[in-house]
Formats: C-alpha cells, sequence, structure tokens
C-alpha cells in the first residue's frame, strides 16, 4: 500500500533531505541537485502512487534550495547593522531545528521501551463503596456557559470550516478537454482545398471556433505543404498568405 | 528466592491481576514450591497487619486476591464523594455545539467539521450524560449517530431543542463571502 | 492522622482508584494539609524502596499513581497479559517530541519544523492518547493547540515535562556544525 509506505519510511523534504545527505555520505561535495531528484523520483516511483502532498512539498524544498543558490551567486545583501547576510542561515536554521526533534524523538523512543516494564491497575471499588460514586455537578461543569454561548461556538466552527475551503480552488470551472480530431480536420481542409483552390489563410483560421481547432487547421495546412498539395504565398510581412492547390497543376 | 523477594513478585501479581489467583498458579509464575508460596503469602499477611498498610489480602479455597481493609471505607467513601472538578473545556464545547445542531450526527462529521480527532471529547460528553447514541446510520459501517439528552436541555435550561438559537442565514452567507475576500487578498501579492 | 496511617490510607485509595489522584483530592479525601500528603507520599516511597515491595508509586505532575516496580517484570509476563502496546512510527515520534518540546503548540508550527503535512500524525497521537487539544489560540483563524497527556507522562516513564531528556550545549553546537555543512553541500549544486 503506498500510504503505508509513506508512513513507514519517509515523510517528507526535511526527513528525506537528512536521508539522502546521509546515502551520499561518501562524495560529499559533489552531490548536485540532478541526483538528488534522480533519488527522490526513485522514491516516488517507489510508492508508486501520485501522493501529490509529498510532490509538491518537495518542489518547495527544492525551490527553496535553488533561490539559496541564486542568492549566493548574487552580490551579498547587508542587513541593518552592515552585516553581510549569509543565505544559507535560514536553511542551517531550519535543519538544526528539525536535527535537534529527531535526535529528541530517539531520546523519547528508548525510554518508551522502559516504561512497558510498569504494569497497572484496573480501578476496583468495592460494592460497598460504589453507591458513594459521586453525581456530576451539572451546576459547576456547565458553569457559566448557556446555549447562546454555545450558538456563538457553533457559528465560529462554521465559519473556521469556511475558511479551511480553498475559495479560489473552489471557484475554479471545469476544464473541458476539447477533442479535435486530426483526420477529421484533414479531411475539412482537403475539401477546403478542393472546393476553393485558391484562398486566403485568413479566411480558413476565420471559419474555425476554437484555439485548438486553428492550430490543428493551421497543422494540417503545414502537412499539406509537405505533401506538395498546395503552394503558399505572402506579399508583404504579416500580409494574408494566399494558398493555391497544387492539384490542378499536377493533373 | 527468599521469602522477601517471594512476597514481592506475588504482591506485584496480585495488585495486577485485581482479581483472585489460584495458589499453583503462583508458583508457576514464580517456579517456586507451593509450600514456599504458601509461606511468602504468611510473610505478606503479616506484612499488611501494619498500620501503614492500607491493603490486605483476602484467602479463598487455593487462591489468594489483595484488597483494601475494611478500616480504609470510610476515606474511600470521601475520594469517591470529591470527585474531579469537572468542567467543559474548549474541545468538550465545541463538539457538544456540532452534536445540538446537527443530530442526529456521527463522530466521523463532527471530526470533519472540526478537523482533528473527536473521540476522547465525545467519550466524555456521553460519560457526562449531555450526549448519548441515538442508533446507527443506514450507511456502509453502520456508524454510530449522536444526540443531544434531557440532561443537555435540563442543564442549559431549555425544555426542546427547537428552543436552540437559530443560525442565522445571513451570518453564514457573511461567513463565506469573507473567506472568499481574504483568499483574494492573499493572492493579490 | 499520624504518618503511617497517613501512608495507609493513600495507599488505599491509590489501590482502588487504579488511576492517577491528584493530591491536593487526596488531601480533602483525608482531611489533611496537602504538605502532610506529600510527606506521608514520602514515606510510602520509602516502604515501597523495601526488597519485600512489589508495588511502588509513581508521581505525575501533581498526581500520584500505583504500579508495579519494574523488576517484576519477569513473573508478570508469565501471569499477566501484557498491555498492547502502540508501535510509535518515527513520523509520530518526531510530531511527538516537538509536540513535548513546544506545548501548547498549534498544528501549522509543526509542520513548519518538519516540512511536511503533520494532519495524519497529530491525529494518530490524539488517537493514542498521547496528545490532547489544549484550547484555540488567540489568533486569527484560531488555530487548535496541542500538548501532551499524563499517558504520554507514563509512557515515557517521566514524572514531569521537566524531566523531558534536554540536549546538552555540546550536542546543539555539533547539531549546528553539522547543519551548516550540510547546508553547504546541498548548495553545491
Amino acid at each position: 500500500m503506498a500510504l503505508e509506505v509513506k508512513l513507514q519510511v519517509f515523510e517528507g523534504p526535511l526527513d528525506l533531505l537528512l536521508h539522502l545527505i546521509d546515502k551520499n555520505k561518501v562524495d560529499i561535495y559533489d552531490i548536485p541537485i540532478v541526483t538528488i531528484t534522480q533519488q527522490y523520483m526513485d522514491y516516488i516511483r517507489q510508492m508508486q502512487h501520485d501522493d501529490m502532498d509529498v510532490t509538491s512539498e518537495f518542489l518547495v524544498m527544492a525551490a527553496t534550495l535553488i533561490d539559496i543558490k541564486c542568492r549566493m551567486l548574487l552580490p551579498k545583501e547587508v542587513n541593518e547593522d552592515g552585516e553581510e547576510e549569509d543565505p544559507r542561515a535560514e536553511l542551517v536554521e531550519k535543519l538544526l531545528e528539525y536535527k535537534m526533534y529527531k535526535y529528541m524523538s530517539y531520546e523519547l523512543r528508548d525510554r518508551q521501551v522502559n516504561a512497558d516494564l510498569y504494569f497497572y491497575r484496573e480501578k476496583n471499588i468495592p460494592e460497598e463503596i460504589e453507591g458513594y460514586e459521586a453525581p456530576i455537578d451539572y451546576g459547576t461543569l456547565i458553569g457559566e456557559n448557556n446555549l447562546s454561548m454555545l450558538n456563538g461556538i457553533f457559528q465560529g466552527l462554521l465559519r473556521r470550516q469556511e475558511d479551511r475551503v480553498d475559495p479560489v480552488r473552489s471557484k475554479f470551472g471545469k476544464i473541458e478537454k476539447e477533442e479535435v480530431d486530426m483526420d477529421l480536420k484533414t479531411e475539412y481542409v482537403r475539401d477546403y482545398i478542393k472546393v476553393h483552390k485558391r484562398f486566403s489563410f485568413r479566411q480558413l483560421l476565420e471559419k474555425q471556433h476554437s484555439k485548438s481547432e486553428i492550430v490543428v487547421t493551421f497543422l494540417v495546412i503545414l502537412e499539406e505543404m509537405k505533401l506538395g498539395e498546395i503552394e503558399i504565398e505572402q506579399q508583404e510581412t504579416f500580409g494574408d498568405i494566399v494558398i493555391t492547390s497544387r492539384r490542378d497543376v499536377n493533373e | 528466592m527468599n521469602r522477601e523477594e517471594g512476597a514481592a513478585a506475588i504482591e506485584a501479581i496480585l495488585f495486577t491481576m485485581g482479581e483472585s489467583v489460584e495458589t499453583d498458579r503462583l508458583a508457576k509464575a514464580l517456579g517456586e514450591e507451593i509450600k514456599d508460596v504458601k509461606d511468602q503469602i504468611v510473610y505478606l499477611k503479616e506484612k499488611y497487619a501494619k498500620a501503614d498498610s492500607g491493603i490486605g489480602i483476602l484467602e479463598l479455597e487455593n487462591a489468594v486476591q489483595l484488597c483494601t481493609r475494611k478500616e480504609m471505607y470510610e476515606y474511600l467513601i470521601q475520594i469517591a464523594s470529591t470527585p474531579k472538578r469537572n468542567v467543559l473545556t474548549d474541545a468538550l464545547l465545541e463538539t457538544l455545539s456540532i452534536i445540538a445542531y446537527k443530530q442526529p450526527v456521527t463522530k466521523l462529521e463532527v471530526e470533519r467539521i472540526r478537523g482533528v480527532n473527536s473521540d476522547h471529547a465525545v467519550n466524555r460528553l456521553v460519560e457526562f450524560g449531555l450526549v448519548t447514541e441515538l442508533g446507527r446510520m443506514d450507511a456502509p459501517g453502520r456508524p454510530l449517530l449522536f444526540g443531544t439528552t434531557e440532561e443537555f436541555l435540563r442543564s442549559f435550561g431549555v425544555r426542546s431543542l427547537e428552543e436552540l438559537p437559530s443560525l442565522d442565514a445571513v451570518k453564514v452567507e457573511e461567513f463565506k463571502q469573507e473567506a472568499e475576500h481574504e483568499a483574494d487578498v492573499k493572492l493579490d501579492i
């Protein structure tokens, strides 16, 4: 399961970054970004599924690295105190922070093992006392809360939920895949040539309904020219192109 | 294993098990003779007879069990009547408001609205008697449906659910527009 | 109530309750001052330190709980079923350590440090009862704040958050140099 792999092996760029650095310890000074990317792609393939989260997070990391690299090639920026700013500082800071928590997580894991050695006891109230289990005091439990506060809390929740919906993405319309069949278009253009013999390229394009139809029509024209079916002339730059059928000439 | 060590091991086992444990089972766990185990139990009894002990040993036929000493009952009654101070935390209030307005509602729906696992919160509310299971939803997995109880109505001083302040449709629309506006601003960098 | 009697009463209460009981609740049930209760707990601890004791006392923040002594483990596994342990993956441990050290902390902050979406990890930890919601942050969007639970303290054998393992300065310096070196390597595109 791809999801399981994500859980057990890696979950993200900082982890991945450290791992890849670790793997390349041998020739540490010449790890090109290309290699990192290559290895990353291998992991993606291992996961087999297109986990967009991981992919996009990696892109953010890669972009950050390239950004820092670019800034290092430019003249150094100077901060308010007149000190040169090291573009790497931020990345070092991030790596350091992550490393510390990673280290701590191993410390924690070691402690967890010891905690297993202790056993506890289930609550066991003798029968004679059970009756004394204190009832819940609803007065103190509810406290100052009242229905209109509950209403306010719920409205607040609805509002936050609304915030979580990405209004930009949810406004996107559907992108319809437009199918323009090359063969059909070729047939159409050939008929057009046969009927018109000599015609304006611009006029032909005006008959097309969409950008992709125009593109395909243009491709068909190029193809026909290559096959020697038509001839084209243009009198001046940006002027109209006149297309002439060569079929009459041949026949 | 000396007497003291044996007594300690038996104490640990009886403490963990709660129920009574047969002497031969104890002997097996300790890798001891039954007669030695019996001797160690005697040691335990003597230890528990001292003034600093709150627990005692209960001997049954071929088995033993730990219990609190009778003299301690008054303290147990005291602790039972000084319950933990229960308050409705933010998490509980949020969960309660969702259940009140959306009932009957599944835990999954509560979690979808809150954006976080709400097992604990729902369970606490059920423990408090403010929320109860209403049945199961006729959907895959047959998830439990939750709703508020009569105690909820009583505690909040309302006679019926109709008295819940209604949600202002205008307000909901406003939230939506604000959220959209904020997103536009963010993109306008 | 003398020390021994107090210790006996506390023992009986903790034995009955099983779970942890706050020191102030104990004081109330016993009708004693908190400082006296603390003294009686010290007495109990000393009593449990002897060779003939199979149980011990676990101190958690402002509460205490009875547990078996770890030396008894070998006998207990013979007879008691071992508690189910949640397997914490690296991702979960990482998230847990960030929450433990930075609490109260938002999910966003956890994600900033890990550089990866942590919804799933935080939810799992909440499910395991190791992490809980502490409330909401007073900031735009009122994000949830998370912290560790008492179960966390128990599971990791720490009595209070102050006892969390700390990083010594030498190690921090070491990590800093490593991080700088790694940053250089990364930039050697």
